[in-house]
């Protein structure tokens, strides 16, 4: 084994334990996140008795179902009610591995990007560890051995497969846009200004200012995945796996303690994914609108796209703390009647454009 | 099978859109107004002038008892909470003016609806409803509040003073003022004071020098800032710990308990 | 070195959770050996360069096809026993046997092959991964019956709508 | 050091046996269906493979039209289970006989 091998294994370990604790870290935060922006939005004030601003409450949370005891029904299916949590969780963060989230820096005359494996499937493996995700849900839904769970796994596996069919259709275009799947492709894809524009006559210039993101070419797409994004993450308004109300908290209404913050700590993580994608794709991921400042280094286009990853997770919450829950009937038939044909629609028509402008 | 149900009327998208769009600016709006909650055990919200808490036991302005023993309101109790038993006033133990004072007075507040109805029937206005509302506890035995607990340490005042009008405060109904005893003093002179109370009986009158108002009903928890809850139950065992450690005779063990046996049917 | 322990590894767990595909009675654990052994084949795919296969085996074997086996299995509830009574008597030693001379077949086959194991994997052109690569092989060589697969597509979906009504049966 | 190729066929041949028997042995229809997936799958592994001796990419081009003829196979197999299961409350292979007179 040579020397750069080696360090090169060193590099990619210390990545993966990286983006591990950060991510880890950064769903306790999300969690306290959510929480307060909820209360707000309801005139409330949210956790505020453990550290500043009730920062420590989500730790608190998450050592309490640590040390709480793992309670499996009698009925269950013992290794796959063990199993489900564990799969949620690993294909959630397994989806983390080919995301790009910043430039490069360089450590000890050794470069490293900014994330764990540049795939040139990278799109593809995103979508692939979000559709194992059902497993974790299924799962649990059916080993449980209890009504709700059935309920809430097999509602979640038919809104799963339907809004992933629309999902995936949603990002065809921007694919062919970039002409990859490489994600850190797709972002260089964006960068610079859209320049002028043509058929805007003299206010054209105008598009000096805006950037080349794909926003601004592939809108309804943008919105297409948002919403099926949303459904993917099963989150408010889709929540119709979980519906606490209808299913009293459907899949892991029979779990308890660390399988259960498995599960959460699963749905926070693919609520971070979803953003992080929707920045890389549509909004031109760690590229800023200001011109990037030499001092700052790999820090300014970090900051940029942590910014605008947080603007989805402050989206997700706003939904949520909004909007009702969807009957499961309209939400096939939003699925597979509006989204699944716009989606198609929109794909050819942003082809029959690329292909009228070649 | 045909569906039954009336087809139902579609949104468009435009429609469905832009009332979804509302609704997120309903929440954006109230994301940044303050919160209407308030932080419970460090904060109270005041209660309105009338409104129904625990009860109290009031007394004369003399000291003695206003509570005549005569069980009306446990007469008119539509929930039997309450237990009375009287017994009769004799010249070394006086405890109310007239022949019968209440021997046991207890008000289990398990059973209490706080209708008021027993406050209606007390001729002699003796029993009246405070604002202390936080009645929680996790056992039911100290739920039961006897007449110890009951009893005020002062003469209520009725009526909003003027000089508490003139200060702007806002008071209710009925309230413990802080001054009402040492005023009540200044215009009797010394108030009276009873024989050595004989067994399960209780020293109507205040100790002299004792910091007036311990009693405060509601209001005293949040005044002096403390959340614990045991305090706010002011006259429940652990809070008497203001009083002087001789005021207080060992509760007398004779005294029956309102257990369902007698708690007299009705 | 790392190759050969990576593909022992997930070779034996793909034969292992492949035996116990046939051998588990609960449906749903059938169904999910199955996933072990289509992921197992995802890495196999990885180790021999191709990219893209590897992935869309992920998102279409195991994240479609085989989630819906697991939800009509769960729907029906035929996670059941089977029935023990035997129809057929010698069915089952005969299976086996029979089995037994298929893999000795296909393994004699698989070792006399004749052909030159190259040391690259890819035909890709300069500058070009997996996915071009592929991709244009496909929508060269191949298009026609890329374009053949889109009919049997839309004639199964139509052809399940037509099965699925609930008259039918 | 790379993996000789007759490995995989090896792996591959194995599977499709399992597969085989499989279908041979069990009673229920979704696990023999789900063997059939295994004998694709195992089909798959060959297509890669030998693809990858040959020094061309058509094998990894096969393994697509096999995926898509296995979704379109799953699924309306799926949908006549399903129908049958209505019928029969059964998904044993021996029950089906709806085309014996």
């Amino acid at each position: 084994m040579s020397m750069t091998f080696l360090a090169d294994l060193v590099v990619i370990l210390a990545k993966i334990l990286i983006v591990f604790l950060v991510l880890s870290v950064l769903v306790i935060f999300i969690v306290w996140f959510e929480r307060k922006v909820v209360a707000h939005m309801q005139s409330r004030l949210g956790p505020n008795r453990w550290g500043p601003f009730g920062l420590l409450t989500s730790v608190a949370d998450g050592m309490k179902l640590m040390f709480k005891e793992p309670i499996t029904p009698i009925t269950a299916d013992h290794v796959t009610f063990a199993l489900a949590p564990g799969i949620s969780m690993l294909a959630a963060f397994l989806a983390f591995a080919s995301i790009p989230f910043g430039t490069s820096v360089l450590i000890f005359g050794h470069r490293a990007t900014f994330e764990i494996a540049d795939l040139n499937v990278g799109l593809l493996w995103v979508l692939a560890m979000g559709s194992l995700a059902v497993y974790g849900v299924v799962l649990a839904g059916w080993s449980s051995g209890s009504k709700y769970p059935l309920l809430g796994g097999i509602r979640s596996s038919a809104q799963m497969i339907s809004y992933e069919i629309a999902l995936s259709l949603s990002l065809i275009p921007v694919v062919m846009s970039a002409g990859s799947l490489s994600l850190r492709t797709i972002v260089h894809a964006q960068s610079g200004v859209i320049g002028s524009i043509g058929w805007l006559g003299p206010v054209g210039g105008v598009g000096k200012f805006i950037p080349h993101w794909y926003i601004f070419y592939h809108l309804p797409a943008f919105l297409i995945f948002l919403l099926a994004g949303v459904a993917e993450t099963n989150r408010p308004p889709f929540d119709l796996a979980e519906a606490d109300t209808e299913l009293v908290g459907g899949y892991h209404t029979e779990y308890s303690g660390i399988k259960f913050a498995m599960f959460f700590l699963a749905e926070y993580l693919h609520v971070v994914t979803i953003s992080a994608l929707a920045v890389l794709l549509f909004l031109g991921g760690w590229n800023g609108v200001t011109p990037n400042l030499p001092v700052l280094g790999w820090i300014w286009p970090l900051l940029w796209f942590v910014a605008k990853v947080f603007f989805f997770v402050f989206l997700f919450v706003w939904l949520r703390a909004t909007l009702p829950r969807l009957r499961y009937d309209k939400l096939m038939a939003v699925g597979w009647r509006v989204l699944i044909p716009a989606a198609l629609t929109w794909l050819v028509v942003s082809g029959l454009a690329m292909a009228g402008s070649v | 099978m045909p569906d039954e149900r009336p087809p139902e009327k579609d949104l468009g998208p435009l429609r469905a859109t832009v009332n979804v769009a509302k609704g997120l600016w309903v929440t954006l709006r109230h994301l940044w107004r303050r919160p209407i909650t308030i932080q419970y055990p460090e904060q109270r919200r005041e209660p309105f002038p009338r409104f129904k808490g625990r009860h109290v036991l009031d007394r004369h302005e003399d000291g003695l008892e206003k509570c005549i023993g005569c069980e009306l309101c446990a007469g008119a109790c539509p929930a039997d909470a309450i237990l009375v038993i009287g017994a009769e006033n004799t010249p070394e133990a006086r405890y109310s003016p007239g022949e019968r004072y209440a021997k046991v007075y207890e008000i289990n507040y398990l059973r209490c609806i706080f209708c008021g109805l027993c406050v209606e029937a007390c001729p002699t206005e003796a029993l009246v409803m405070s604002h202390a509302y936080d009645l929680a506890s996790d056992s039911r035995d100290s739920l039961i509040f006897t007449k110890d607990m009951l009893i005020a340490d002062a003469p209520l005042q009725r009526r909003p003073s003027k000089e508490d009008l003139a200060a702007g405060e806002d008071v209710g109904d009925f309230r413990i003022l802080k001054e009402g005893l040492a005023r009540a003093r200044a215009e009797l002179g010394k108030p009276q004071r009873p024989a050595p109370p004989g067994a399960g009986g209780r020293p109507p009158a205040p100790e002299e020098g004792r910091p007036a108002g311990t009693a405060s009903l509601g209001q005293s928890a949040s005044a002096e800032g403390s959340p614990k809850r045991t305090e706010v139950l002011e006259g429940a065992p652990p809070a008497r710990g203001t009083q002087a450690p001789g005021d207080v005779p060992p509760p007398d063990p004779s005294a029956p308990r309102p257990t369902d046996e007698n708690i007299s049917p009705r | 070195m790392i190759q050969i322990a990576v593909f022992a590894v997930i070779a034996a767990v793909a034969v292992i959770a492949g035996v116990f595909l046939v051998l588990t009675r609960n449906a749903v654990h059938s169904a999910l050996f199955l996933v072990g052994v289509q992921l197992c084949l995802a890495v196999l795919f990885l180790l021999q360069g191709a990219f893209l296969v590897s992935v869309l085996q992920i998102m279409v074997y195991a994240g479609a096809i085989m989630v819906l086996f697991v939800f009509v299995v769960m729907l029906l509830g035929v996670d059941k026993k089977e029935a023990l009574i035997e129809p057929l008597r010698w069915q089952r030693p005969i299976a086996a046997g029979l089995g037994l001379l298929l893999a000795a077949e296909a393994i004699y086959l698989a070792l006399s092959q004749h052909i030159h194991v190259g040391s690259g994997g890819l035909q890709a052109g300069p500058h070009e991964g997996n996915v071009q690569a592929v991709a244009r092989v496909l929508f060269t060589n191949w298009a026609l019956p890329f374009e053949a697969t889109s009919v049997l597509l839309v004639v199964a979906v139509v052809g399940v709508m037509v099965v699925a009504r609930r008259k039918m049966v | 050091m790379r993996v000789p190729g007759a490995a995989y066929l090896i792996v591959s041949a194995i599977l499709f046996t399992t597969g085989a028997v499989g279908v041979l042995v069990r009673r229920n229809v979704l696990v023999m269906f789900m063997c059939i997936e295994l004998m694709l799958n195992a089909v798959n592994l060959s297509f890669v493979t030998l693809g990858r001796m040959m020094h061309a990419l058509d094998g990894q081009v096969a393994v697509f039209f096999v995926l898509v003829v296995a979704a379109a196979e799953v699924v309306v197999g799926l949908a006549i289970i399903v129908a049958i299961f209505r019928r029969r409350a059964s998904a044993d292979a021996d029950q089906i006989n709806l085309l014996k007179w």
